[in-house]
């Protein structure tokens, strides 16, 4: 029995470089996409291998199916966007920089290429050499065991994650907030996402399965105290339920209010962060929760952070800030994201 | 053979992968595919590594470490999936790192 | 009962606060960031007097102990760089204030500068945030998470400007982040796998010599490399410096590639300090002449005064890893006590040109340095800041940087090498050949200037030329800052760090 | 072991061909129709007779629950997609293949 699964590492070793050698290398961008999310979720099956369950569940959410998703939705913007040139028959116009193939870029220096290639090469079999030799290490592991009892939960990577080290969680959350920031400082968004309409069986489905990714979104973040599961992992969900929503066009969601989206990012970050201050407030440090009501604070801040978590993740599919109601739009001003077209435009 | 050395080559070869692809791919998109294979990689290194110590407990700490940077990762990745597209619309330019004459003396902005 | 660790809170939490009460409340953006900047001075005064007073010390959060929790460790280097942070932002932000206000002021595309300020607010204090919290931590997984939340947010910050170039390189500077990141994530990943701590003083004390150990520090220093810029790696950051807003450039030149270089310096000058080997040393010596050399190279060929400051930048940061060596050759104080000179009037004096660069910009409409020629007649004193920041870049008597080579040049006579001391003159000699190339331009010929009609509010020029006049006389006030970093000094080097376990 | 857990064994062994048949067709298969017809109805029977083995050596009637669940919520799922990878396949007028 050993032996078999043994023969399953090896294989799934394997095939982990193979799919990612392939999908770089494949000409098409799609099927490099597609191959991704196929790599994240054997990502998700190497972390089960690993018994690293609660990385296994993040994984399969956000590594293969958000980032997946913004990958091809990022494709068919730009797909949407050449075929629009080519319509209006820019492309013959274009400069002649912009035309410079990219096979120019992949002959330029082979010498040099090669040395490089072969620097990586040695480097990688270094590292390789050192990590066979190292002895095991220490690690925490019997150190958060030790200590397991006084975090307030029982799920150890909770703990860790929510309690030991809950400084970095908080800034995590930080960075999931800016990158939100990020993409609404950049653009802004243009509903809805699809060209055509969403369909029946697409309809029917997302009215069947939002309510249910809701209530899973929640048994996740409850379980998370005791087992995998955890406020990424229902952040996921809830996005996924967003993405969703967002794909079949339903009313609803286009009609929240941009105030109502700006609190749902916030109210993760704003709650943890104001965790911390009650924490030195009441005479302790930061993030020392009270040693007797740990569980419930950390549940507090976890089922804040999944909502914030998946609307943010939402709000990074959507791809840009919400649009203005039209009465605030001034006549002849326009944001950054349509001066671009004008600015392409002008070009010509 | 220890198997979970299989998992540490198999990352360091992901690495690899990724970073070529990272360096010589032309268009923006991939190169980001490759710096998301890269990440997975690294993440692969530090979850074998976790079992690797040689106690019968696994330590949580890297997969703890793990998921921040599954967070950080998309979120990086939605930034620059933005900028993509919106550097496409402006510039009209598949090849990221080509050199252009103008951009020396275009217009900035103060 | 305002103690140190007291204020230290104050300078992560607060920023974070405003950041998110400037987002959701984005009426108020133009209030909160100021109100921040302000309360970050404050704070940053507070741990100054307290930290004079009681030393370096260690703060556990969540009440963990090492090695399970994540520690702030205050010593007189992380208290040196938040002031630094503190003077420079809060000028920074003084100044922004006054650019966006004028911006929004001046009709065309109104809503497209209100959307920029809406967003300026919340990712500058992000970013400061993050920059705080590098500075405080110990701790090698959380400073990933700092880098990240800075390189994110400088990214956004750069792509603010929503101009084609300006999003071009700040794409670029996020691959780069990005490659730079996960350079540093695999060598802190191997690095936890050796000795299973991931404290950067406890880690000192465990190092030792070994092939996982090359490997993860050469990672380490790799990634940080790339997100300092130094001299083969820094091909993406003139263009993202030139090509952001003016208040941008300055946070992004004068603030966030310090953070990296203070990381470098604090392994390289600190926790590894023990067992790397000279030549290592003298590796990254040789690359820091080698930016200095073609930095200012560069400098003196560009034809726009914000890629000038770019390139300038990329030479400046040449000198801190001269400096590098030479901590290592010098068994007393004085290198330390120079490299962190060098950073903080580089970083006053960067920002502050960057920001009379962007007063000039605005004025002119345009920033070609060949047809700057007489603009002190309408500007008088931000072409006044623009030279004395310059001036203190090449290292004129009383400036903070005379000081810093001074020092450096005496250490390396001292040590028997010279070629570095030789390296600093060259470098001074070309960084003076750039800045007449600009100060000639402003100062000297006189033409009849044609300038746009807006006035440039007096908060943008001074803010600019406090920042240079600070920078000016930082050699003349020298001796606190480096008292508050002799006071850390047990801290800073690796035999002092028993007292904190 | 029981009988059941025999059985339950039985059962899964049972629903393997049908998954490798279905793979097997996903790769073989001449177009994207004829692929999602052999992927999805394979897929399912296999599945069909994997939660059936499992839910016969479950221990409890939760373990259960839960697996028809997930066997509800597979199906629902991979009738949808299918359905939209085949609607999307005809909106880009990609004709069915038949015999040449």
């Amino acid at each position: 029995m050993m032996d078999a699964m043994g023969i399953f590492d090896m294989v799934l070793a394997l095939a982990l470089p193979w799919l990612g050698w392939r999908l770089l290398a494949s000409p098409d961008l799609f099927r490099a996409m597609v191959l991704f999310i196929s790599l994240g979720l054997l990502m998700a099956l190497t972390w089960v291998r690993l018994q690293a369950p609660d990385v296994a569940l993040a994984e399969a959410a956000i590594g293969a199916g958000l980032t997946g998703a913004l990958f091809l939705s990022a494709l068919r913007r730009l797909e949407r966007l050449s075929e629009a040139e080519r319509r209006l028959a820019f492309a013959g116009k274009r400069e002649e920089e912009d035309e410079i193939p990219p096979e120019r870029h992949r002959r330029a220096k082979p010498v040099a290429y090669g040395l490089a290639l072969l620097l990586l090469a040695v480097f990688v079999l270094l590292l390789a050499w050192s990590l066979a030799q190292t002895p095991a290490g220490g690690g925490l592991g019997p150190a958060v065991g030790e200590q397991l009892g006084q975090s307030g939960v029982r799920s150890e990577v909770t703990a860790v994650l929510l309690n030991f080290r809950g400084y970095d969680t908080l800034l995590e959350v930080m960075v999931l907030f800016l990158a939100a920031l990020g993409v609404w400082s950049l653009t802004r968004v243009r509903l809805p996402l699809q060209d055509e309409e969403p369909g029946p069986v697409l309809a029917t489905l997302v009215r069947l399965l939002a309510p249910l990714m809701i209530m899973v979104a929640g048994y996740l973040v409850w379980i998370g105290g005791s087992r995998a599961g955890g406020a990424f992992q229902g952040g996921a969900v809830l996005a996924a339920a967003g993405v969703l929503l967002l794909l079949a066009n339903v009313t609803v969601v286009r009609q929240i209010p941009a105030a109502l989206l700006r609190w749902g990012l916030a109210l993760g970050p704003l709650l943890f962060l104001l965790t911390a201050v009650v924490c030195v407030a009441a005479g302790g440090n930061l993030l020392e929760y009270p040693p007797q009501r740990a569980g419930a604070w950390i549940l507090l801040i976890e089922s804040a952070s999944a909502v914030s978590i998946g609307v943010t993740l939402a709000a990074l599919y959507a791809g840009g800030r919400p649009p203005e109601p039209p009465a605030q739009d001034r006549g002849g001003e326009q944001g950054p994201g349509r001066d671009a077209d004008a600015d392409a435009g002008g070009r010509q | 053979m220890n198997t979970l050395l299989f998992y540490d080559f198999s990352g360091l070869a992901l690495l690899a992968i990724g970073l070529h692809g990272l360096i010589r791919s032309s268009h923006p998109l991939r190169k980001i595919l490759a710096a998301n294979l890269m990440t997975s990689g690294v993440f692969l290194i530090m979850i074998s590594g976790a079992r690797g110590t040689g106690q019968t407990m696994i330590d949580p700490v890297p997969h703890a470490m793990v998921l921040t940077g599954i967070v950080v990762s998309v979120s990086t990745t939605a930034v620059a999936l933005v900028l993509v597209c919106l550097v496409q619309e402006t510039t009209n330019r598949a090849l990221l790192w080509q050199k252009r004459k103008r951009e020396k003396w275009g217009r900035t902005d103060g | 009962m305002a103690d140190a660790a007291f204020w230290a809170i104050c300078l992560v939490v607060a920023p974070l606060f405003f950041a998110i009460s400037s987002f959701v409340r984005g009426g108020l953006a133009h209030v909160f960031g100021p109100l921040a900047a302000w309360l970050n001075a404050l704070a940053v005064l507070g741990l100054t007097v307290s930290f004079a007073r009681s030393g370096p010390l260690r703060y556990a959060i969540g009440g963990w102990q090492l090695p399970l929790g994540i520690n702030f460790r205050i010593d007189g280097l992380c208290v040196l760089m938040l002031a630094m942070t503190a003077v420079t932002g809060l000028a920074v932000s003084m100044y922004a204030l006054g650019y966006f206000s004028l911006r929004i002021g001046s009709a065309r595309q109104m809503s497209r500068h209100e959307q920029q300020r809406l967003f300026f607010w919340p990712l500058w204090l992000l970013l400061w945030a993050g920059l705080n919290g590098l500075y405080l931590s110990s701790d090698l997984f959380n400073i990933y998470v700092t880098l990240e939340i800075t390189g994110l947010a400088a990214v956004s910050l750069t792509a603010l400007s929503g101009k084609p170039a300006a999003r071009l390189a700040a794409l670029r500077y996020l691959l780069v982040s990005l490659l730079g990141s996960c350079s540093y994530l695999l060598g802190v990943a191997l690095l936890y796998r050796c000795y299973g701590i991931l404290d950067m003083a406890a880690l000192s004390r465990l190092v030792s010599p070994g092939p996982l150990l090359w490997c993860g520090l050469a990672l380490l220093t790799a990634g940080l490399l790339l997100k300092t810029a130094l001299f083969p790696l820094h091909f993406w950051l003139p263009p993202a410096h030139a090509n952001a807003l003016a208040p941008v450039s300055a946070i992004l030149s004068g603030l966030v590639v310090k953070a990296s270089f203070y990381l470098l310096l604090r392994l390289w000058g600190e926790v590894f300090a023990q067992v790397l080997p000279p030549a290592a040393y003298v590796l990254l010596g040789a690359l820091g002449c080698g930016a200095v050399l073609w930095g200012a190279a560069q400098a003196l060929l560009q034809k726009r005064l914000k890629m000038l400051i770019a390139y300038s930048t990329v030479a400046q940061l040449g000198y801190l890893f001269i400096a590098l060596p030479l901590i290592r050759l010098d068994p007393g104080p004085a290198a330390r006590q120079a490299v962190v000179l060098l950073i903080l009037s580089h970083a006053c004096a960067k920002s502050a040109m960057f920001m009379a660069a962007g007063s000039i910009f605005l004025k002119a409409g345009h920033d070609r340095i060949a047809d700057l020629a007489g603009i002190k007649e309408v500007l008088p004193v931000s072409s006044f800041a623009f030279v004395l920041a310059g001036v203190s870049l090449m290292g004129f008597p009383p400036s903070g940087g005379f000081v810093g080579k001074w020092l450096l040049l005496g250490v390396s006579l001292a040590g028997g090498q010279w070629w570095w001391g030789m390296m600093l003159v060259t470098g001074s000699l070309l960084a003076a050949g750039y800045v007449y190339r600009v100060a000639s331009r402003l100062l000297v010929f006189k033409a009849p200037f044609f300038s746009r009609r807006q006035a440039i509010p007096p908060v943008m020029e001074w803010s600019a030329v406090l920042l240079a006049v600070l920078a000016m006389l930082l050699g003349l006030l020298a001796g606190s800052p480096l008292e508050l970093l002799a006071a850390g000094n047990q801290v800073f080097s690796p035999a002092g760090l028993e007292v904190l376990r | 072991m029981g009988l059941l857990h025999n059985l339950g064994t039985v059962c899964i062994l049972l629903g393997i061909p049908f998954f490798i048949s279905g793979t097997i067709g996903l790769l073989r298969f001449p177009d994207i129709y004829t692929r999602l017809h052999a992927l999805t109805k394979a897929d399912n029977v296999g599945l069909g007779f994997v939660v059936l083995g499992l839910s016969l050596q479950a221990d409890g009637w939760h373990t259960v629950a839960r697996l028809l669940l997930i066997w509800l919520l597979v199906l629902i799922a991979s009738s949808a997609s299918c359905h939209l990878v085949a609607r999307a396949a005809l909106r880009k007028k990609i004709e069915p293949w038949s015999r040449p």
